[in-house]
This record gives structure tokens, C-alpha cells and sequence, in this order.
């Protein structure tokens, strides 16, 4: 498997449950920084805290687990001191829509160049299954006990309007388009944010009937239908329906770290015409 | 029954119902009249890495809440036994599943093996009350705790619509701890 | 171009969690349930379409193409290696 | 007297809560303080409370510091990372007098270090966490039976006092299941927080959003109307009367228990669980004809200065041991002022002091040269 | 003026500068609060730090002006706790959108019943004149020396991503329509979302060369456009312009606090059915 | 040396960076630090800098760590409020041993408190904000030259060390305009990182993202390859050495002046602006005929105890006067032991201490009882 | 309905700042600037539109109908009450 | 010229450029190769609310860098003036403007009254420039800088294009204070 080149195979097997996503998500990630070209020793990843957020230990990379939430303002330093890197952050819905949630907004607001891919499992796992803001209506967790009452972000539609500029969705079950997705994530200059459905049979399946993995997938299957598809069909149907596709794209917007650098070399060519 | 100060260390790997275990006969101690406080360790990858706890019952005032000496060691994996037979006191018991763990350290204690996972495997068809054989077993041979406090403490913990099975897996528990007590 | 299939299915038995994914949605029903991982049950009806491979959340599912003999060469030392130290993490 | 129970250490948190008439809990989740937020998003709505879990450790404790404003008992916990968080607000509720409890149940730190295992590295913290001067209650139980008690003491001295009171446990404590015998339900003293005409002289009446009073209420400093001010003597008036509310009170608030002191020679002064260890390391030292004994504050912050300064007279040796790298050490320290020799003894590895480790370093308190005390 | 009945008089004249836009929202507030027939002792005022954040200062009614940036955090707090009380937010750009962001979205999701009202006057005025979320691209603040390089949010349609219920705009030159949006958005039961432009002359004026507070209201008057003429626009029309107007209203969606109380009362009901 | 020229203290922790080589600039406005950050949001980018203004202080923090680990000598700026929100970072930079200074000019807390005015209340947070043990080097100039000179030598104990470096200063210290004259560029000593083969054996080699090391950093406990671990010893290992790289530099990092101490029956120890109060009190003292000597600290922590004990043995009393309710006058005491009386004074009004109003603490500190000292 | 028409407008000295927003935007130019504080030019000409007292940033202009007597004397005492404390805050 | 410890202390109001005016007293004194502090303190409302500026100079070290006992008091409003009146060493020099400061508090001091926001307002015509009108009443009065320093200092600090009216508001400064030291 090319996988493992990218992959510090001495630390596997991984600390994930049976059945989690996270590591399908990995494997999809993976997949998309080998298609893309860069070397290996270009990439820089950057996780806060969770049960997502241990990816970046496995890959064999430049890496880096912070503190819980603050994945996107590590890696904007990052992106800042040394914009030649591929800065990518992989993390949790907690992590990044909850304790998180300011800075995605912001990173996005800025468009900097850093592709963020949320492992969404709609709770938090490393804690044991709290509910998280990707959680949907109704279903219970353990500080949901008696069925969730908060509505959840669309969190795709949050980026894109804080300002990201490639915006998609996908989930484990649709492995290939995550893949896919990811690639093209990598391939975008400009901030850009790949949501991918990474069931938690532990937590999230267990208290809503569904602690079997495959249980889990089929319900992604189930649940979820493809933008083109859901384009013709009629709200009625859509309902309890998640859209999956790429929502967002455009190049119009210049990446910020890059703009920093034009900006600076533009003060510095005029500084040094003035001074000769 | 516990007089002074009784200690055991169960171990086993998460997912085995190890701190369950240590609960239930910690709460079968207090229904029978005794102190009792039971801890735990865990890891970050609690469904997967090594599990233990402890429990200490004792008639009296109960200071050191872990054990530093164990009576009994309750060993699921062969990992768990080789990690803490250490923590045995001199002539104390080490209880070890029959197919999982391979290879006792020598030591000064007297070493019982059952079959705690066949029995719950293939016995009753559930893996997942491993744990209360375990516990059946371990009060067989050490009568810890009266039998009847543990019964009630087994039920009122397992989940509605279970109870027969984990009454069953501790009557099982309890003839295979006789059984094998009389053995070794 | 020769008709592609599968030349093995390797399994990983110790980074394998028995999760079953791959056995679940294997559409020709290659794989069957074994005692603590997958077994292979019928190679050859397998279409080579990946999904248990991709879907594997351990990394511990390889189909290998008939004829891709150097590139899995490679990876064997690979494998190999993450066998050395299984309980790490 | 109630049943006795097998009780972990988080739920009596949760019993005392409730005992002490909690009615709003917001918060987020971190091990090892989890079970405290699951209990009560079960307990709560069925007492009639709220429970919420908010986007991070600063919105909880905000919104505990509202809900309190508007007359509601309040309380979060969490760990290490989500205390360091909470410091800003924690100041706030100082300053504006707001009535809360903060359970930090303490785990390895610094940064997320080792999130599941038992520490005591965040006592120093409890007391200087925010920034600026400002008074700290901070109790620290050392079993399950006394969680609960705590707990409901924090309530009632965040209400008399309007202050925020820490409860600082630890992994061990918070996760420990004990057999307890808890009192009667309305057994225990509840303060009432301070209302006009009858509140004492350093802490104002309260008063609550909604109760048609135009409460107004800052972070600034403020005169007495609770409006802004920059004058230099109302300022000083503000702070010092802040500090002061807890620092007069030092003697109702210290909580020590003095076990075999005596006739000590040594004495070993433990908090929280490690106070566990020490007492089991007493006895063993007794038992070897080592005339050893304990001292163990409840409350932290006041610091029993008094209490430590008295026994300093009288020992020829201090010991101290806790698992950080020396944090109480230095309040005894202080409190000793030279009047007898201070050992610090320190386990950092995540791992309980055993009772065992212990009785070298009392040997060597008694006779310092024999060997390297500490580690 | 009727206003005064809702001011602490004796704290006036208050400390904001010559021709800050501040006092005008602040009016406009105070007219809308007399307009809904709320008894003035039913509204708790809450904000953050700013300039903006004293105004709750100046209300003669339940206040409190939190820590800077979670004035929507302990507004939660307060609405969970006297669902009755009508709770109010009243801050500026950088509270709200910068260092409160995360609060900002989070409250819109949960749909809890508060009303916002954010003086957007795109700088930090308190500490004298950085740039904010809200600071347009281009602009000269004391930190964007050379001109802005950040995109500043769309702050209504990120409020609307999130999930507000009730979210308009609209500035201190169209000061009637101000009110009006406040008074409908206090009228609202869910999340309700009004920022007004209110302009900071001497910090983002002066930097701009719009030292004059007349200046200031010309600029605001010239570079709007109400959503209903917008609407008839081209799209080159529309640039570097902002539009005014309701951009969002449903009430379709259960506000949170009032959820809450049901479930709280249904579950009391279950268990003493149970009991009985 | 260059010219002399009239400079603002924050403006020296400008120049005093730009010549250690800082590169990045991450931070949030907050008075009375951000002429710091306008300052640098000029100079930076014409230096081939960056400088970023972040959506709050935790992602200044954040984005300055990153930066580090990128390779980049990085800074931010602040004061109480931002500084309470930092903790959490600045203890992930600490265990991850990312260089890196923190610069708290301090206002008056806790809380908002008076935003535009002079306090040293975050003087104990500066060593125990973040939660768990973490090693901390925190310096306090007491004049704008100072402020410089210590700003690059922030610049080089966190490099030198792997620390994050706090520069503690304060509103008058900050805002205040004197006469300097900096020393020549590059004659100050600057520290390089650690590199591997020249690491020394407590500070291990840093390698940064980007040169091909596939290097991973972790605020969970970890091994020397970087990797998470749970083993004790392991564990025990890395706080020990965390701890002890500053600890054992003890002396190298303590940085005292001396004054009149020679003959001196009393000594100040103050620090910061209060030092100048100080100086000149001791100055009036001396003019009265009383033998009053004073040491100043500029490394608070690690606190210089040695040089405290040493002058606890000789000096009748030592009086500190803070603007705080009383931080480091607790290490005097520590350090002290008994040895001598130690006398606190602490002005908390939001007014600088005035060097007259000492005069009374100083005459009451050599024969005490004559009347209330303190306030 | 009779026609509308101002008996006065006040304007609170001690609260203006003079910012002259209210004269920019008075479109009959009722309104000119004074030494530190607008003075009323030309009381009729005023349309009672109201947008200076509306946009007044400082509280300190009042238009006052000719009808509105009641109303106003209440005002009045509100107004005493503000200058008596001028420079709180 | 100052010799061991001079200090001033400037008062007015937010806006009227006090702080401004410290600085570049300050920044005389220092081309004039003498040592220099200047401190200043302000409120939240620094738009608005009083304002002040210390300034210290000295031919040695300057250890407390604020004023203690001014031997100038430049107050621009009565309400400075009322304030810091008290700060004033005795024999000291109270610099008020003519106009602006009503009743000056008794004291042992010197009273010197100049119409320094008058002559910023009517010979200038730009109120602005009232903080360099008093920087040259005050240097005329006490000769603590060499003028050609002060106007160095101006000339370094002033907005580009507005050198010639500052000038001219330093020359009428020095003017007014020659004048009016003369009367007093
Ligand atoms: C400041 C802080 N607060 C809380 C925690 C506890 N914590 C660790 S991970 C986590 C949430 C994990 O959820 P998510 O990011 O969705 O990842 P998952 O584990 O589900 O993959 C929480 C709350 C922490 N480590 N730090
Ligand atoms: C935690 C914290 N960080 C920074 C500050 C400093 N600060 C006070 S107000 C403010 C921004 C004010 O901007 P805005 O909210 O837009 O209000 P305005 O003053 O422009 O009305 C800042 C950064 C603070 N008080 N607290
Ligand atoms: S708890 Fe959930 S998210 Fe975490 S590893 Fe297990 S399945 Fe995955
Ligand atoms: S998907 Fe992977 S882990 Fe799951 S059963 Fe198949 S091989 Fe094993
Ligand atoms: S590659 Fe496809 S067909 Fe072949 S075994 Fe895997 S899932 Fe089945
Ligand atoms: S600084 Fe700006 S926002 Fe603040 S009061 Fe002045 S004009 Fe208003």
C-alpha cells in the first residue's frame, strides 16, 4: 500500500476504535497528498485536539498537535513564516466548529492558504460523546440524555460565507469522492475546507442504535445525497438529507499569505528606489 | 470475608468490562457492610489499550486507596499478568484466564487458572460477560464478598433485560472458580 | 488489455479491528467474517473496484493487482516494518 | 443518615451541587471532569435547572457568571486547559462579586500533558491564574464523602461571601468510587448571598437582573452604584475591600485535620488525594516507632498560615508531598519562616505516591544527611 | 426627549468623541426598546469592551458589560436562566466579530432569544484605532498601515450561515431605519441580528481622510444601497457599495431558551406521571 | 553607541526586537501594550517581516508558536486581560520548548480594572498562570534602555533555552518617554537555537518545519523522538528536564543592581517602575542619615533567592513596595526564612508609588511599632 | 389637522460636542454653527423632520412641536437633571 | 538652563496636544544634551477628559521619573489648574492661560498668566497650535532648554507642510512669555 510511505508505521496501529472513521479519512488524505505532487517534506499538518486530531502523529510529515480548538491559528503562523509550505489542518467538529469555530471563520475571512479537512463524526469522541455542534436534532449523547435540542452548523455554508474559497463535502462511505475532494482542496490557493462524515460507531453509534460500524456507513449512505441529485429533487425529499458535493470554488480572491509577501516586497523594492 | 484490609487489582484490556467488574464488587462490599473504594487507570484509547482496577475492602478506615500489595490478582491477558503479578503480596492469589494468558511469572502465590473467557464465549454465547464470570470466579475462590451481596450488585448495575444472563455467567463463574480452586 | 483481477487480498491481522466494513460492502462478497479478522473467501470474483482497501479504516486490507508484481515488492518491506512493533501508540 | 453507597468522587461533586441547590450548570466537556457535566445534563432539567454545554471553556464560565447574575446558584468544572481558559472570567466573577463554584478536577499538565492521569499541578494557578490582584477561595477534598461536603461549602461561601470558589480535586479523587454515608438532605449550613439591610459590612447586598433594581454591573472599577470610576481612593477602596472579604474570614474558612501531631517530631502536610498516601505513610512510620504526624488543610486558598506556623514551632521537619514539582511547598515555606526545616517531596510521573516512597523521606526529615531527599 | 427615560442622566454628557456614531445607535435603540412596549425593567442590556460596549453603561436599566468579546456568552447565561427577560447585546465590530466570533455563531445556531445590535464602525476605537473583521479591504488603521489586506466579514450573512433568525442592516445616517430593524428584531422570538454603521471619525476618519463627522454620514449615505434598489443593480453598479435591509426572517425555527423550559416541564410532567 | 534620542518604553521593546532578529508579530490590541504592535505592523514588513493582527490573543499566541516552529524568531504583546487568555499557549509552548517572548505591560486588574493605568499585578501569574509545572523566565526593566536590553536578552534566553520568555512591563514603564542611548547594532550577544551536535545535554536540538526533519510536536507528554507517551518515567523524565533547564541557569539568568547596600541596616527590594520610587526614597533616606540600601531585580523568575537570603543575613528589615496587593514581597519572605523582618508596602490606587510616602515604611521598618506600616 | 411647526429647538450645551452633524444634514438650514454648539437660524422654515435630534450622537437637540405642551414640560425636569452632573463619567 | 532635577508639569485637556507638548519639551531638553523623562496619564476618554504631561530633566540620572515638586505648572484649563496647583514646590512658577484658567489657588509660587489659547485662536488662527504657543511662553519664562533646541524639537514633531505656522506660534509663544514675565 503507498499509503504507508506516508504513514509512521511504527506507531500503528492507530489509537482508533473498531470501525472508526478517522482512519478512512487519513487513508483518503493520504491518498490526495500523493496524487498531488508535492513532497512529502513540503507538507506541514496541524491538529488541535481529539480523537481526528491524533492523525497528525501518524503521518510521517512535519506535524503538529496543539491545543484544542486553535489547529487554524498554529497553522496561520505556520503558513505566514514559511508561505512555501502546504499547510494542512486535519481535525475534529469539536475541534474546529466548537472551541474552534473563531478561528476557522477568520482563516477563511482571510483566504489563507492552509486546506482544512474536518473530521466530522457529529460528537466529541475523545471525551467519550458529548454532543458537539455538528450534532444533529434529536439524537442523544451523553450530555444530550434526553435527545440533542440545538440545531446543527451547516458548517459548509458557515466557511464559505466567512469568506473560504473551495468548499466541499463528502464522507468516509463516499471514500474515493473524498479523496477527491481533498485533492482538489490541495490543489486550491486560497483557503480551503473539506467536511467528510467519519462515523464514531463508539459513541455517536452506540447511543443512537447504530454501535455497529457497518450500521454507521449504510446510514451515511442513507442519509446523505449527492448536490447534483439533490438539485432535482424536491424539499420534501431532502428532508433529513445532508447534500454532499463541492459548494463553493472560486480563484477570484488572492490567498493571504502571498498577498503579505507582495505587499512586502512592494514596500521594499519602493524603500530601496528611494534610498538609491 | 475482609477483615483488616483486602486488596484487588483486576486487569485486563479496555473493552473487557474490567472497571465494571471492579464496581460491582466494590458495591457488593458496601451492600455487605464493608468499606470499600475502588480506582482505576485508563488511557486515552480506552476501548482498546490496557485496563485495570483496584479495589480495597476493608472493616475499617480505608487511608491508601490503591493497592500496594495485592491479595488477589484477576488477569485477563497475558499483558495484564505479566504487568502487575508483581503487585502480589507474598502468598496471594493470582487468578488467571486459562486460554488468554500464557505464561505465569514465578512468584510466591498461589496461581489459579479458569476458563473465564471459553466459559463466557462458548457457554453462554457473550463474550461481553466475561467480566461477571470473572467475578463469580474470583468470590469463589475468595469469598471476599458474600455471594448474595454480589448477586444484588451484579443486577442492579447490568442493563435491563440482561439479568438472566449475567445471573447465569456468575453461577457459572462461581462453579468454575470452585471447580477450579479445588484444582490447584 | 488484459482483463484485470486480483492476484492476492492481504490482511494485516494484527492492525485489522474485525470492524467487517470491508466484508459489508464487498459487492461480489469476497471477503467473509474469521476469527478476529477478515478471510478471503472467493478471489476471484473480486472486481478489483478498491472499496475495501479505501474503506479499511487500519490500513490493513491490500488487494494486489495481478499485475502490479515490482510496486508490491515494495510495499512488503513496508508492511513488514509496521508488523515490528505492533503495540506502539 | 442516608444509605451507605458506592460513590465516585464526580458524582458526590454533582450530589453536593444539587444538595447545595444548584440551578445552572454550563460548561465543556474535559476528562477528568466529564462525568460531572453527563451527570447533570441528566439531573439538572429534572431539578427544574439548566444545564449547557457552550462552544469552550470561556463561554461556560460567562455564562455561569449570567445565569448567576440573574439569581441562579451556578457552577461549571472542567481540567488544566479549560481552567487556564476560564482565568479571564474567573477575574470577572472577582471583581464583580459574582457567586459561582469552578471545579477544576485536576489532571497532568502543563498543556494537554496527559489527559487521564491524576495530578496536583494546578494549586498555585488557582491562586494566581488571573491576572491582577484578587481573592481566592479554593478547597480540595481528599475523598469522596468530603467532595460532597466541599461542594456544598463552596455554594455557601460563594454566596456569603459573592465569590468565586474553586473546588481543586484530581483524577484520583474525581474518578475514585468510595463507599459514603451522605447526611440528611438540609443537614448542612446553605448561606443565603447577602441582601440589603443584612449583609455584613464588606460584602454589598445583591441584587439580580430582573428584580426591577437596574442592576448594573462591570469589570471596571466601580463605586458602590456599580458605575465606572477611575478615582485613585475608590479604586483602592474596591480592591482592598475585595481581598479583604476573604483574607478577615481566614480562621472560619481554614479546614485542617491533624492527625497523630502531638507528640510529632516530623509532620507531613498533604492535601488531596496525595493526603491519602500521607496518611497511610504516617501510620507506617508509627508502626516503625517514628513519631510522625499529618496536618491536612481542606482549604487551600487562605493558606492555613497559622496553623503551619504553629506546628513549624514544634517539628524538627516539615514534609510536603505533592505531585507536581513543589507548589504548597513554598506557602510552608513561608509559613515556617526558618522555624523548622521544610522537605519537599515531588512525584511528577502521573502515577499516585505510594505510601512506601514516602517513609525514606520522613527518615530523612528526621536525620537530613543520610540521604538525598526528594528526587 | 423621551429617550432620557431610558439613560442614566447623571452619566452624561458620556465619553464618546465629537460626532461618534455610537450615541445615535444608542438612540435609535432606546426608541425601538419605548416602541415595543417592554416594560424597561424587563430588558437586561449586555456588551463587551469598546466604546461601543459603554453604552450599556448609559441605560438606566439591568446592565452588564462583561469581559471583552463573550457579552453574548453571559447573555446566554442570563436568557437560560429568566427565559422572560428580554436580553439585549449591545457591542461593537471587534467584540462581536473578532475576539466574540466563535459567541457570535454559536448563539445564532442555538437560535437562543437575544437581540444584537452590533456598531459596526469597522475599527477599534477604545484602543485607538486598529483594524477589525469589519475594517473594508484597502483601508489605513493604526495596524494596516499600507492599506488593508483582509477581506472584512459580510457579518449578516455569516450571522444568517450560522442560523439567526431575524438578521438585517443598516446605518446611523439612516437612522429611522435603524430603529426600525432594532424594534423588529427586539419583536423577534429567536436570535436577531441588527448591525448598524456607525461611524468612528477619529480613528477610522481621520485615517481616511474623513477627520469630519459630516464627512463621515456623507460616506455612510454614499456608499449604501437599500437591498430593494440593489436588487434592480448591476452587479458593477454594486461595487464597493454595501447593502442595507432585512436579509433574513423566519420563525420557523424554536428559540432556545424557550425549548429548553418545554423540555424541562415535559420531562418534570414525565416523572411525576411516573411518581403518581 | 549611537546617538542619544528621547525613546518611549514600548518603542525600545521595539527597537530591542527588531535587533534580536524578530521576524513575526502576532497579537491583539489591548492598551497599554499596542503601540508595540502599531509600531511593528510598520517596522515589520519593511524588516521582510510579518505582522499579524489575530481575532484574539489566544491565536496571537498560537500563530507565534507557530511561526517559531517555522523557523522564525516571533513575539507578541499584551496586558492583563490578553495575557490571562495567553496561558493556556504559552504552557503548549513551554512543554513543546518553543522559543518564543510574551510582553505583559501591566495594567491595573484584575479584570478590565483601569485600562489606562500602572499596576504589577500579574507578577505571580507570570510564574503560575498556565496550569501544570512548567519552567518560566520573566524580566522587568525599570527604564526604557532597559527595556531594550532586556528585550534582546528575552530574545536570547528563548532561543538559547527553548523557553517562552515573558517581558513583565508595566504602564509607566511602557508609556514612559526617557533618554537613551542603544548600545551599537549587533554588539548585544544573541543566542542561535540549539543545533544538533551543539545542543547541551538539557536542551535538545530544535529542528524546524520545513527543512525535511518530518519533525512533530505535541503538547501531550512525549519521548524524545516527539511522539506521545503515557510511560511514567518517560513522563517524569521530560517535566524534570523542563523545570530543571531553567533552574540550573539560576544564576546566569539572575540579573540584580545594587545600591548602597553596603552599609545598609535596611534594604528596598523593588522592581520595575516602583524601582525608580524606590531608588529615590532611598536616596531621600540616605539624605535623612538613614543607612537604607536597595536591590533591583530585573529576572523575576527565576526569583533570585540566593542574593535575597544573602542580604536577609546582614539588613535589619527588608521593605517591598509593590503596586499590588503583595506578590513577590511572598519570595522575599520565602527566601528570607526567618532571617530578617520583611515588610511589605503595596500601593494598588493605580497611582505610581511616591518616593515620600516610603520615607515612613523605611523609618518604620528600622524600628517597628512606631507606627502602622503598609496600608 | 393643523400644520406642524416647531415651538423650539433646544440644544443642551453642556452635552453637545459640536460635531455639526445636525446642521449638515437640516436640508432647510434651520440650524447654523455657534461658538461650540449650533444656534437655531431660522426656527420656521423647520420641517419637523426630526433626523437632527434623531441623529444627534450626544442627546443634545431637542425639536419641540408647538403642540406638544405637555409632553414637553416633562421634559424638562429630565433635562435639569442631566446638566446638574456634567462632567460625571 | 536645568541643573540638578527640574520638573514640570503640564495640564489641560484632552485634544489640546499636553501630551504632545511633554514630548517634545522633552526631546529639547535632550538635543540640548540634557537628560530626560516624560510620563503622562490619561483616561479612557483621552478624546475629552483631562490629560496631563510630566516632565523631568536633569543633567544626571533621573531615578523617579514623575513630578513631585514642580517647579512649573503649565495649566491650560482652571480645572488643571485646580488640580495639580498643590504640586507646585514652593517658588515655583504657575504658567496659566489668561483666558481659559479663572482663579488661580493661593500658594507660594510664582503666577505667570499668558493668552495662550487666544493668541493660538486669533493671531494664528489655529487653535491647534496652542500647545506650541505655551511650549514658548514656557521656555521664555523659565529658560529650562535653549530656544533653538525647542525649536528643533518642534520642527522634528509637526506634520509636514505645517513647519512655517509652528514657527511662528513658538516665536508668538516666546513672545507673549518675555511679555508677560515682565508683568508679573
Ligand atoms: C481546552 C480544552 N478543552 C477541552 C478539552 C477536552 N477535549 C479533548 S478532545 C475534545 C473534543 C473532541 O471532539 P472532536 O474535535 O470532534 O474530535 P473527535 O474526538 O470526535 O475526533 C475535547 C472537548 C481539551 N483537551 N482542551
Ligand atoms: C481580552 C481583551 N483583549 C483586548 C482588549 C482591548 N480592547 C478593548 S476594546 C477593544 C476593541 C474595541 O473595538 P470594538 O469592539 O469594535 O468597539 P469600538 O471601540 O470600536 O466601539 C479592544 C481590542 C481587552 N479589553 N480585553
Ligand atoms: S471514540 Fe469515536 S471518534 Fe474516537 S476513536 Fe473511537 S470511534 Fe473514533
Ligand atoms: S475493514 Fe479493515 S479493519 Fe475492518 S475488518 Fe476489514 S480489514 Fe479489518
Ligand atoms: S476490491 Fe472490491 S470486489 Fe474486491 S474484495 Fe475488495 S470490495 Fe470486494
Ligand atoms: S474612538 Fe471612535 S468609536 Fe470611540 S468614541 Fe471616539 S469616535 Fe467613537
Amino acid at each position: 500500500m503507498r499509503e504507508l510511505d506516508f504513514l509512521r508505521v511504527q506507531h500503528l496501529p492507530h489509537i482508533w476504535c473498531v470501525g472508526c472513521g478517522h482512519g478512512t479519512v487519513l487513508g483518503a488524505v493520504i491518498r490526495a497528498m500523493q496524487k498531488s505532487g508535492i513532497d512529502q517534506d513540503r507538507f506541514v499538518v496541524v491538529s488541535g485536539i481529539g480523537c481526528s486530531s491524533r492523525a497528525v502523529g501518524y503521518l510521517d510529515m512535519d506535524g503538529l498537535h496543539t491545543t484544542h480548538g486553535r489547529a487554524l491559528a498554529f497553522a496561520t503562523g505556520i503558513k505566514l513564516a514559511k508561505p512555501d509550505l502546504k499547510v494542512v489542518v486535519l481535525a475534529g467538529d469539536g475541534d474546529l466548529a466548537a472551541i474552534g469555530g473563531n478561528h476557522l471563520i477568520h482563516a477563511a475571512r482571510r483566504n489563507i492558504g492552509i486546506t482544512t479537512v474536518c473530521f466530522n463524526n457529529g460528537i466529541y469522541g475523545m471525551t467519550s460523546g458529548q454532543y458537539s455542534p455538528l450534532t444533529p436534532a434529536g439524537y442523544r449523547t451523553t450530555t444530550s440524555p434526553y435527545g440533542h435540542l440545538e440545531r446543527d452548523f451547516d458548517l459548509c455554508n458557515l466557511v464559505k460565507s466567512a469568506g473560504g474559497t473551495y468548499v466541499a463535502r463528502s464522507t468516509v462511505y463516499h471514500v474515493q469522492q473524498a479523496a477527491m475532494f481533498v485533492s482538489r482542496a490541495l490543489a486550491h490557493d486560497g483557503f480551503s475546507f473539506v467536511e467528510v462524515f467519519s462515523p464514531c460507531p463508539t459513541y455517536f453509534g452506540r447511543r443512537n442504535r447504530m454501535g455497529d460500524p457497518v450500521r454507521m456507513m449504510e446510514w451515511l449512505r442513507d442519509s446523505t445525497v449527492q448536490s447534483g441529485a439533490a438539485a432535482r429533487m424536491e424539499p420534501e425529499e431532502l428532508k433529513g438529507k445532508v447534500v454532499l458535493g463541492e459548494f463553493h470554488r472560486t480563484v477570484e480572491v488572492p490567498e493571504y499569505a502571498g498577498s503579505y509577501r507582495e505587499m512586502v516586497d512592494r514596500l521594499r523594492a519602493e524603500r530601496d528606489d528611494d534610498g538609491s | 470475608m475482609a477483615a483488616e484490609r483486602w486488596e484487588a487489582c483486576l486487569a485486563g484490556s479496555g473493552g473487557q468490562g474490567i472497571i465494571t467488574a471492579g464496581v460491582i464488587l466494590a458495591e457488593a462490599a458496601v451492600l455487605a457492610g464493608l468499606n470499600a473504594v475502588q480506582t482505576q487507570s485508563y488511557g486515552p484509547e480506552s476501548r482498546g489499550g490496557a485496563s485495570r482496577a483496584e479495589v480495597v475492602l476493608s472493616e475499617g478506615e480505608i487511608d491508601y486507596p490503591k493497592t500496594t500489595r495485592a491479595d488477589v490478582l484477576l488477569a485477563m491477558t497475558s499483558e495484564a499478568c505479566g504487568k502487575y503479578a508483581s503487585r502480589l503480596r507474598e502468598g496471594g492469589l493470582l487468578l488467571a484466564d486459562e486460554d488468554e494468558v500464557e505464561g505465569v511469572p514465578e512468584g510466591d502465590y498461589r496461581v489459579v487458572r479458569a476458563p473465564i473467557n471459553r466459559t463466557a464465549r462458548e457457554e453462554l454465547k457473550r463474550e461481553i460477560v466475561a467480566n461477571i464470570v470473572a467475578l463469580g470466579v474470583l468470590v469463589a475462590v475468595t469469598e471476599a464478598v458474600p455471594l448474595e451481596a454480589l448477586e444484588q450488585a451484579v443486577l442492579a448495575r447490568v442493563p435491563r433485560g440482561t439479568e438472566e444472563l449475567n445471573r447465569r455467567a456468575l453461577a457459572l463463574g462461581v462453579e468454575i472458580g470452585r471447580k477450579a480452586a479445588q484444582q490447584s | 488489455m488484459a482483463k484485470r483481477r486480483a492476484k492476492s487480498i492481504r490482511i494485516n491481522e494484527v492492525w485489522c479491528k474485525d470492524c467487517r466494513i470491508c466484508i459489508a460492502f464487498c459487492q461480489p462478497a469476497v471477503l467473509l467474517p474469521g476469527r478476529g479478522a477478515p478471510v478471503v473467501d472467493n478471489l476471484e470474483d473480486c472486481t478489483l473496484c478498491m472499496l475495501c482497501e479505501l474503506r479499511c479504516p487500519d490500513f490493513a486490507i491490500e488487494v494486489v493487482e495481478e499485475r502490479a508484481e515490482s510496486e508490491t515488492e515494495e510495499k512488503e518491506v513496508a508492511t513488514a516494518h509496521a508488523d515490528a512493533a505492533p503495540d506502539a501508540g | 443518615m442516608r444509605m451507605p453507597r458506592l460513590m465516585q468522587g464526580n458524582e458526590a461533586c454533582v450530589e453536593g451541587a444539587l444538595e447545595a441547590g444548584l440551578q445552572f450548570y454550563a460548561g465543556y466537556p474535559i476528562t477528568p471532569s466529564t462525568e460531572i457535566a453527563e451527570m447533570l445534563a441528566e439531573r439538572l432539567p429534572l431539578a427544574g435547572g439548566v444545564f449547557i454545554q457552550m462552544e469552550d471553556e470561556i463561554a461556560g464560565m460567562a455564562a455561569v457568571i449570567g445565569a448567576s447574575l440573574a439569581g441562579m446558584r451556578a457552577m461549571t468544572a472542567t481540567s488544566g486547559p479549560g481552567f487556564s481558559l476560564k482565568q479571564e472570567n474567573l477575574g470577572y466573577a472577582a471583581i464583580t462579586e459574582t457567586p459561582c463554584v469552578v471545579v477544576n478536577v485536576q489532571r497532568v499538565g502543563p498543556s494537554t500533558g496527559m489527559p487521564t492521569s491524576a495530578a496536583q499541578g494546578d494549586v498555585m494557578q488557582a491562586r494566581w491564574g488571573t491576572h491582577g490582584d484578587h481573592p481566592v477561595v479554593a478547597l480540595s477534598p481528599s475523598s469522596v464523602l468530603e467532595t460532597y461536603l466541599l461542594t456544598v461549602k463552596a455554594f455557601a461561601v460563594a454566596d456569603e461571601l459573592r465569590v468565586p470558589v474553586i473546588l481543586l480535586t484530581d483524577e484520583v479523587t474525581g474518578h475514585m468510587r468510595e463507599r459514603v454515608v451522605l447526611p440528611d438532605p438540609g443537614t448542612l449550613p446553605r448561606a443565603e448571598r447577602p441582601k440589603e439591610g443584612k449583609a455584613p459590612p464588606d460584602v454589598p447586598p445583591m441584587t439580580h437582573f430582573g428584580e426591577g433594581k437596574r442592576t448594573f454591573v462591570t469589570g471596571l472599577y466601580h463605586d458602590d452604584t456599580g458605575f465606572w470610576t477611575e478615582k485613585p481612593a475608590v479604586a483602592d477602596r474596591l480592591i482592598r475591600r475585595l481581598a479583604g472579604k476573604v483574607e478577615s474570614r481566614r480562621a472560619e474558612l481554614t479546614m485542617v485535620d491533624r492527625h497523630y501531631l502531638d507528640d510529632a517530631e516530623i509532620a507531613v502536610l498533604a492535601y488531596g488525594c496525595v493526603a491519602r498516601s500521607a496518611l497511610r505513610a504516617v501510620r507506617l512510620a508509627r508502626e516503625r516507632g517514628m513519631r510522625v504526624g499529618m496536618l491536612r488543610p481542606a482549604c487551600l486558598w487562605p493558606f492555613p498560615q497559622d496553623e503551619v506556623r504553629a506546628i513549624a514551632e514544634r517539628v524538627e521537619a516539615i514534609v510536603v508531598p505533592e505531585m507536581n514539582l513543589g507548589q504548597i511547598v513554598g506557602e510552608v515555606e513561608r509559613a515556617a519562616a526558618g522555624r523548622t526545616r521544610v522537605v519537599g517531596y515531588s512525584r511528577v510521573d502521573s502515577e499516585l505516591i505510594r505510601p512506601e516512597e514516602l517513609l525514606p523521606v520522613l527518615q530523612e526529615a528526621r536525620s537530613p544527611g543520610s540521604r538525598e531527599a526528594g528526587r
